[in-house]
């Protein structure tokens, strides 16, 4: 039988994950995408406490998590776009002339 | 015109404000004629002060932020009269005497401004207003320093700067825990000092605050070790800043003991007596030491006013009225003594661009007027009877005394060291055979020059065969502040130590009007 | 009566704000003139005063001014004329006025003329201050005063260069002037201390008032006053460890050397110990009188023992004044205050009387000073000779010269007390006395003319100047001969300063008398023998001789101005830069500095985590957590947190 | 059988909505006047956006304290108003800056007016609510603007600092995210009252302690990064100095508010429940970040970064006064960033009139303290205005800083926490070098090049901006009194 720790530990597990992927990945697109699986981390854990304790506030929680990242990856996708035209790479090593 | 306080203090500041109006060329007159009526102001205030009063007087309170306990609260004592007049006429002076061409109007607006924080020090009576014009007081000053000094200026001002200020942060930790014992007291937020005095604090509180305090003051002062930054600020700073520095702002510790210190935490002020009378004779021995060694005029003077201050502050811990009124004396006294020498090598270094000993030598054949001034003053500055520096000088070694024989002995020393380095100075620079080219050609002193020292001159020489109508009332002001001292202290040793002279007159005594 | 005192005190200082106004014009004789006769006007009250104080017998005592008051401290400008200030006072107008006509000759071609008569008169009012202060602290300004003209009188010829210790043992004008007033300085913070021990002790600085309580006072105040006070008069009179600075004094013009060197100012440190006879005078002081005496004596031999092998005119006759000094405190040591007051005023006439003469050489010789480049002047300077003479028959003691009165009373006194140590040394330095004093003469005056050929005119003084002197020597003649009238004088004042002989000395007296005298006249001879022949049997310089142990030892003045520089003066100097450089620079201010320093490379360090490159960023928000978990698992581990309910 | 749904529009209290729908349909209006006419000039939509703020402000101060609505969500107390009203105003100063004379890329767009305007209706739901969803759609909201912001300043600086930003974001907001997942787990709620309830009656159990352990640590990242908090921080200076000036001054302040008012909220309901570990953590990042922070600016070349890590180091020292939990101390927030509000912006508009479009003083960055040499020769009002700005962020009475700085000191103390006092003081003190550093040059140094360009991009609406700042940086001893009063009223009204 499935219960809550099992989407709980999955949830954690996922959450780890994407943040190993956010502190090891070099491509700012892999982050990106690192931080969309962290989001959803969190979605599968609301979803689950919330049919847990039987409280929709769970659920929508997630939806609204769910409208966010999508907004998120808008704005992030054009902010990346932009920069590929200008710098020609994504890589994370080369956004680096401020420092200091 | 009870609000003349006020005036004091900001009419200066207005002055400088409407002198971006000004033309250039006629700035100097302008900003010698404010002065004037400044230290005309400040005479006003002393033939109105009440001689008989002990107590604040021109009491002025305008509650500033109330739920912080913050007024706009000046006042005026005794001790703080002198001091302030002390202080217009030192601007006045200072700016008459000026020999600087350069960005002259920014010089006669940040004097002006200076002028207006350091009277603001002195009439202070609120704790908070009087961190304020203290603070206040090292921006005019890094600025003459920083803009008109010498090769080091912008370290030697940063330096003043950054080291006052640490200090005076710590203070003012300490001011708001006073603040807050005092509420916790009485339910009721007050920076003023007076209400302050009232407060009876437990030792453990004192020793703290006290430390607290003292760092804000020390650095000021300076105290060994807290010293270093004034070779470098005499050295690099023009001879106005210098002028300024040596005779008021470094009062502004040395009355801080006066305002805060010793009456708000007597108990502690006795417990301190030997490590401050110990950090004081090294003040007083090394510096004196120190100033022997120095192979620029201006460094000696500014080391001899390390030692002087340490005679000062020996004198505020002798816990007697002998000591303490000598000591705010002193304080007069080294102003106009240190402020006229400074001025002096200022007017030399103006004319050779040097102010290194060796370069000098035998300059009494041409500069006869010069050497004659620089004669009484060093004289004033040795501590010679019949000049200011002697009353004030003599009354602190009698004062520290009766606490301590032993170290008057080693204090005393400065008597002779003092004539050792400063004869040296006087051997070197104005005796001896007249050899450089250049000095053949020197001039003495002009009219300008002149008339701006003799001034200096006669007071080192009334005030030391007259003290008395400035020492009366400062010795009423210590008398009242030993016997509150006394009667506030706990500990029976702070009472033990504590001398109320037996001349006192309880009924003419009032710690602050509230 | 009050207004001749103002008029004594402030005749010379008026004198000296007239000379002044003139200070830095051109040399103006009527500017010499004035401040004389103003000196003579305060001479002329001085006497007045003192015939008063002699037919009435009354006391003056005045307050002028308050001057500090301060908690209970009070101290006035309040002067007091009784029998011990008159007679400085009498003195010190006298002889200065004296000084005063010789300098309007002697400093003639001076350029500073005027300004020298402002310092010389400004000297006399602040002696006269001195000597008719009420109290410590009035004494302690004219102490001070007296110094600091004295500084400005030594160092009056300023713009000489400084030679080697070699060439000339006093360096400068200016360096004895410096040396002169440090070393008093030393002394004066002994007087200083003692002014403390006695205000907090007696609550007052006045004379009478501190003197009425001594009896209540403790032995231990009572020593350490006295010593105090002590230290404080060995330094203006000179007294060994304190007494170079008073041959390197002779640096300044001879006026000054005659007037404050010789006869006033040196004498103050004796001044003060009479004037205190209550304070030493009581049993519990008892050991430092005595020590007084002891060093008194001693500084009498020790002085005439290098004055044996001095060169120096001036510097021999300053070795004599040293020696003097000793013989007074010898005399107040003992007890017999008047007796030293005594030897003082007779002393202070034929000493001045001296000096004057050594100006009269020195201005013939054109400021050659060495004895060894003169001999055979009575030809040509035949006044000076006889004053010379004069003066020195009257030092060494002769009768029925002055000296003789006086000296004799001091020996018989060591005698009288069974100090029959002390009286054997100051018997011999009577001795010595005697022989470097005409060595001194018989060099100069006498024997092979040895200047002529070195190039030396010599001529004879003016005739004012010679006729200025006159008083001196008749004083120096008669003032002996008035010991007794002045004793009844003085003895008015009170039991402490009254001494007389036992029967036994009195006894006596005549034979020890007899003895002196011979040993002093066979110390004159054998000085005649060896200096004041002439062909043949001339006085050659023996350079063999120089060479000699003691010859060096005391030409070397027992090496104590070397033992002072080497030990004192350079280590200071070097500690000094010591401190500066090393302690002050490098240790406190380095200290500040490297805190501001500290921060800056902590800055720099910190900053490099701000690597730019964003992975770091993401790493340091990860490490971030880490920290807030490690905080918050130690916080409630060690019971920060937890739950406080 | 299902009941009708039935919503009473009364019970709704729409009223508390109404600012941030203020704002929202400001912003539409700017998107479809830009429809209709795509040639209108700049100036045109700062005075909309103005007008827009000047309603929302008054929208806001009608509200009445303590109120809920919209479902409860709303949540209208005495922090909540100051913070709006705060916002709008800072937002007030900001946006007139847009008027330079000369032309920026990013004013050009109208949807820099509207995205600006979403910013702040994001804002203002932030600190509105205390149910952890708005929050956090208020926060996504606002942030998500601002990224664009930051990019639309358009030079290589700003994208690489708006993507830094756009992370780091993301990654804080994952964490918040999480955060919430476990405080919901906990509690079965995300509306703080009800948490704060449920936490209450459940202290004692220890499992809980570690779940409040895991809550408190995640939300502290997410919040440490929006307060650049050491070492969170790390974003801040590269931000700050890729956006440009002004918006960089009002990323150091108006942000910063909501995400305060959003901290005291949670973390102050930590501390109260007597969770101590939680105001450990809160004083050490605190005590961190203004050290380091200021340690860093030591040793800055560039006056923007200066000023960024300045910031920072403010902004620790405010967080110190969060972790005391008294009503003094979070009235001492608010005080000192409504008197920071205005010095700091006017310094940051004083680099603003001197920003080029090249570097001429250094290759690397736009205003070094080169740039800055001796401009007190050159423009002496300018130089005059500038040091007080800097002495007044050091801290030098009677500028406003220092009346939020004692109040914030007198605070920690009252406290009890004196050391933290002494080293608030020793901060300043070290802040005082860099501050001066820049007095320094400019008084007391030659100017180096092209002395006539210092202040290229002044225009008269800067001026009346700068002049606003400087009045009310100089005269704050006269109106900290009323602020102050009317500030402690609406905290301690609405419980903090």
């Amino acid at each position: 039988m499935i219960g809550l720790s099992h989407y709980l530990i999955l949830s954690a597990i996922l959450f780890s994950i994407g943040l190993v992927g956010i502190l090891r990945r070099r491509n700012i697109l892999m982050l990106l995408f690192a931080t969309e699986i962290m989001l959803n981390a969190t979605n599968i854990a609301f979803v689950a406490i919330s049919d847990n304790y039987g409280d929709l506030t769970g659920q929508m929680f997630a939806f609204y998590i769910i409208a966010i990242a999508a907004s998120e990856v808008a704005v992030g996708l054009g902010l990346l776009i932009v920069l590929y035209k200008r710098h020609g790479s994504l890589d994370l090593d080369d956004l680096a002339s401020m420092r200091g | 015109m009870d609000n003349i306080l006020s005036v004091l203090v900001f009419f200066p500041a207005i002055a400088g404000l409407l002198g971006f109006v000004v033309n250039k060329n006629s700035i100097r007159t302008y900003g010698i004629a404010v002065t004037v009526i400044v230290f005309l102001l400040s005479l006003w205030l002393w033939f109105s002060f009440d001689m008989s009063n002990a107590g604040m007087q021109f009491v002025e309170m305008i509650p500033l932020i109330p739920d912080m306990g913050i007024s706009y609260y000046l006042g005026v004592d005794g001790i703080s009269l002198f001091i302030i007049i002390l202080t217009t006429l030192m601007t006045m002076i200072g700016m008459a005497s000026m020999g600087e061409t350069k960005n002259i109007k920014n010089m006669i607006i940040t004097l002006l401004f200076l002028e207006m924080t350091m009277i603001g020090v002195f009439v202070a009576l609120d704790a908070i207003i009087f961190y304020l014009f203290w603070e206040l007081s090292l921006v005019p000053m890094l600025y003459i320093i920083g803009a008109w000094g010498g090769p080091l200026r912008i370290y030697a001002s940063i330096k003043f700067f950054l080291y006052t200020f640490t200090g005076s942060l710590i203070m003012l930790v300490g001011m708001l825990f006073v603040a807050y014992t005092y509420h916790n007291v009485t339910g009721v937020w007050s920076f003023a000092i007076t209400d302050w005095y009232a407060l009876v604090l437990p030792i453990e509180y004192q020793l703290w605050l006290f430390a607290a305090f003292f760092i804000g003051f020390a650095i000021k002062v300076p105290m060994f070790p807290f010293h270093t930054w004034i070779p470098y600020a005499h050295g690099q700073a023009p001879t106005i800043g210098s002028v300024i520095l040596a005779a008021v702002l470094l009062k502004m510790g040395t009355y801080g003991f006066v305002r805060f210190s010793l009456p708000m935490f007597p108990d502690a002020s006795v417990m301190a007596i030997t490590p401050i009378a110990v950090l004081s004779l090294i003040m007083v021995v090394y510096t004196a030491m120190i100033a022997y060694a120095q192979k620029d005029m201006k460094q000696v003077i500014a080391y001899s006013s390390v030692s002087h201050m340490g005679i000062i502050m020996l004198g505020l811990f002798a816990m007697n009225a002998e000591g303490l009124s000598g000591s705010v004396f002193q304080m007069l006294s080294h102003g106009i003594v240190s402020g006229a020498l400074f001025m002096l090598v200022g007017m030399i270094y103006e004319r050779r661009h040097t102010k290194l000993i060796s370069e000098f030598g035998g300059l009494t054949a041409v500069m006869p007027k010069f050497a004659i001034i620089f004669g009484v003053m060093l004289m004033a500055s040795v501590g010679l009877p019949l000049t200011i520096g002697f009353v004030g000088e003599f009354l602190v070694l009698l004062g520290f005394y009766k606490v301590s024989p032993v170290m008057t002995i080693i204090a005393g020393t400065s008597i002779i060291l003092g004539a050792v380095y400063m004869l040296r100075v006087m051997k070197f620079v104005f005796f001896g055979p007249l050899e450089k080219e250049e000095n053949k050609k020197l001039k003495d002193l002009n009219a300008r020059e002149t008339w701006s020292l003799i001034p200096l001159v006669a007071i080192v020489i009334w005030l030391g065969v007259y003290p008395k109508p400035v020492l009366t009332p400062i010795d009423n002001s210590v008398n009242a502040l030993l016997t509150f001292m006394d009667e506030k202290a706990i500990t029976k040793e702070a009472k033990d130590m504590i001398i109320v002279a037996k001349s006192t007159n309880p009924s003419k005594l009032n710690m602050g009007d509230k | 009566m009050e207004s001749l005192v103002y008029v004594a005190l402030f005749a010379p200082f008026v004198g000296s704000l007239f000379a002044s106004l003139f200070g830095m014009s051109e040399r103006q004789i009527f500017v010499g003139v004035v401040a004389s006769l103003l000196l003579f006007i305060s001479f002329l009250a001085s006497a007045l005063l003192a015939a008063n104080l002699y037919i009435t017998g009354d006391v003056i005592h005045i307050t002028m001014m308050d001057w500090i008051s301060a908690g209970d401290f009070n101290v006035a400008f309040g002067f007091v004329v009784d029998q011990i200030s008159v007679t400085m006072m009498t003195v010190v107008t006298l002889v200065s006025t004296i000084v005063h006509i010789y300098a309007i000759g002697y400093m003639d071609h001076d350029k500073s003329f005027n300004r020298f008569f402002s310092y010389l008169s400004a000297f006399v009012f602040s002696m006269m201050i001195l000597v008719m202060s009420d109290n410590f602290l009035g004494l302690f300004i004219g102490w001070e005063g007296v110094g600091v003209c004295s500084w400005l009188l030594v160092g009056f010829w300023y713009h000489k260069p400084d030679q080697d210790r070699k060439d000339n043992p006093s360096i400068s004008p200016s360096w004895a002037a410096n040396e002169a007033f440090i070393m008093n300085r030393i002394a004066d913070l002994g007087m200083l201390v003692g002014i403390f021990i006695l205000y907090w002790n007696t609550g007052s600085l006045q004379y009478d008032e501190v003197f009425a309580k001594l009896p209540e006072l403790s032995e231990s105040v009572l020593v350490g006053a006295a010593i105090a006070l002590f230290i404080g008069a060995m330094g203006k009179s000179a007294q060994f460890p304190l007494h170079t600075w008073l041959t390197d004094a002779m640096e300044g013009p001879t006026p000054v050397s005659a007037l404050i060197h010789a006869a006033t100012m040196v004498t103050a440190g004796v001044f003060l110990v009479v004037r205190s006879n209550p304070l030493y005078s009581m049993e519990e002081v008892a050991g430092v009188s005595m020590f007084i005496a002891s060093l008194g004596t001693f500084v009498a031999f020790y002085a005439a023992s290098m004055a044996l092998v001095e060169r120096d005119l001036k510097r021999i006759i300053a070795y004599s004044t040293l020696s003097q000094l000793g013989y007074m405190f010898a005399a107040a040591g003992l007890g017999a205050y008047w007796i030293a007051l005594f030897h003082l005023a007779a002393h202070a006439f034929f000493k001045a009387l001296l000096f004057l003469g050594g100006g009269n050489v020195m201005h013939a010789m054109h400021d050659e000073l060495d004895l060894f480049k003169m001999g055979d002047l009575r030809k040509k300077m035949r006044g000076t000779w006889l004053y010379m003479g004069f003066a020195s028959i009257a030092l060494v003691g002769l009768p029925p010269l002055a000296g003789f009165w006086s000296k004799d009373a001091i020996i018989e006194t060591a005698f009288n007390e069974h100090t029959y140590i002390l009286w054997i040394m100051l018997v011999i330095t009577a001795g010595m006395t005697a022989f470097y004093s005409f060595r001194q003469v018989f060099l100069s005056f006498h024997g092979e003319d040895r200047h002529t050929a070195l190039g030396f005119h010599p001529h004879e003084m003016y005739k004012f100047v010679l006729a200025a002197m006159f008083p001196l020597a008749v004083l120096a003649l008669i003032t002996g001969w008035f010991m007794s009238s002045y004793k009844e004088f003085i003895y008015k004042i009170g039991e402490s300063v009254q001494y007389e002989m036992s029967d036994h000395t009195h006894h006596l007296a005549i034979y020890l008398a007899l003895m002196v005298i011979f040993i002093v006249l066979s110390s004159i001879t054998f000085a005649y023998f060896k200096y004041a022949r002439t062909g043949e049997k001339a006085w050659k310089r023996d350079e063999e001789k120089e060479q000699g142990f003691f010859y060096k030892l005391l030409i070397n003045q027992y090496y104590v101005p070397k033992f002072y520089e080497e030990f004192i003066t350079k280590p200071y100097a070097m500690i000094s830069e010591v401190f500066w450089t090393k302690i002050d620079l490098k240790i406190v201010d380095a200290t500040v500095d490297n805190i501001a320093k500290f921060f800056y490379a902590t800055g720099d360090k910190t900053r490099s985590m701000q690597t730019g490159n964003l992975s770091n960023y993401l790493n340091w928000m990860a490490v971030g957590a880490m920290i807030l978990l490690g905080v918050a698992a130690i916080s409630a581990m060690i019971g920060l947190g937890g739950i406080d309910g | 059988m299902l009941e009708p749904i039935n919503v009473s529009l009364d019970s709704l209290n729409l009223i508390t909505l109404a600012p941030m729908l203020i704002a929202i349909a400001g912003g539409l209006i700017i998107l479809i006047i830009d429809l209709i006419n795509n040639k209108l000039d700049k100036t045109l939509y700062v005075m909309l956006t103005l007008l827009v703020l000047f309603i929302n402000f008054g929208a806001v101060l009608g509200l009445n304290v303590n109120e809920r609505g919209f479902f409860d969500v709303m949540l209208i107390d005495g922090i909540s108003i100051i913070s709006q009203l705060m916002i709008i105003g800072g937002s007030m100063i900001f946006i007139p800056l847009a008027l330079t004379s000369k032309r920026f890329h990013e004013y050009a767009y109208p949807e820099f007016f509207a995205l600006f305007l979403f910013m702040i209706s994001g804002f203002q739901f932030m600190v509105a609510t205390d149910n952890l969803i708005l929050i956090f759609v208020g926060l996504e909201t606002a942030s998500l603007s601002l990224y664009t912001l930051i990019a639309m300043h358009n030079r290589a600086n700003s994208y690489e600092a708006a993507v830094k930003y756009f992370i780091m974001g993301a990654l804080a907001a994952a964490f918040f995210a999480m955060g919430s997942v476990v405080v919901y787990a906990l509690t079965g709620s995300v509306e703080l009252y009800k948490v704060a309830e449920v936490l209450a009656t459940r202290l004692d159990e220890t499992g809980l302690m570690v779940a409040i352990l895991g809550s408190s640590i995640l939300l502290m990242v997410a919040f440490g990064f929006k307060l650049s908090l050491f070492p969170f921080h790390t974003w801040a200076p590269d931000v700050y100095e890729g956006a440009s000036a002004p918006l960089a001054g009002y990323m150091s302040v108006v942000p910063k508010i909501a995400a305060f008012v959003v901290s005291i909220r949670i973390f102050g309901m930590y501390i109260d429940l007597g969770v101590e570990w939680v105001r450990w953590m809160i004083l050490i990042l605190a005590v961190l970040t203004m050290t380091l922070a200021n340690i860093m600016a030591l040793v800055q070349d560039d006056v923007k970064r200066m000023l960024a890590y300045s910031s920072i180091s403010h902004a620790g020292f405010i967080m110190a006064a969060l972790a005391l939990d008294t009503t003094e101390g979070n009235t001492s927030i608010f005080l000192y960033y409504a008197l920071f509000m205005f010095t700091n912006l006017g310094a940051f508009t004083m680099l603003w009139i001197s920003r080029h479009k090249k570097r001429r003083f250094n290759k690397r960055y736009d205003h070094p303290y080169e740039k800055f040499s001796g401009l007190i020769k050159i423009m002496p009002i300018g130089a005059v205005v500038m040091a007080i700005f800097m002495l007044s962020l050091a801290g030098v009475p009677p500028f406003s800083v220092f009346w939020g700085k004692i109040y914030v000191m007198q605070a920690a103390v009252n406290s009890g926490y004196i050391w933290l006092a002494i080293i608030m003081g020793l901060n300043s003190a070290i802040a005082a070098y860099y501050y001066l550093k820049l007095i320094v040059y400019m008084f007391l140094k030659e100017p180096v090049k092209d002395v006539d360009t210092v202040y290229y991009n002044m225009s008269k609406p800067l001026m009346v901006i700068i002049g606003f700042a400087t009045f009310a940086t100089v005269t704050a001893v006269f109106y900290v009194q009323p602020l102050l009063s009317y500030l402690y009223y609406m905290i301690s009204a609405s419980g903090y």
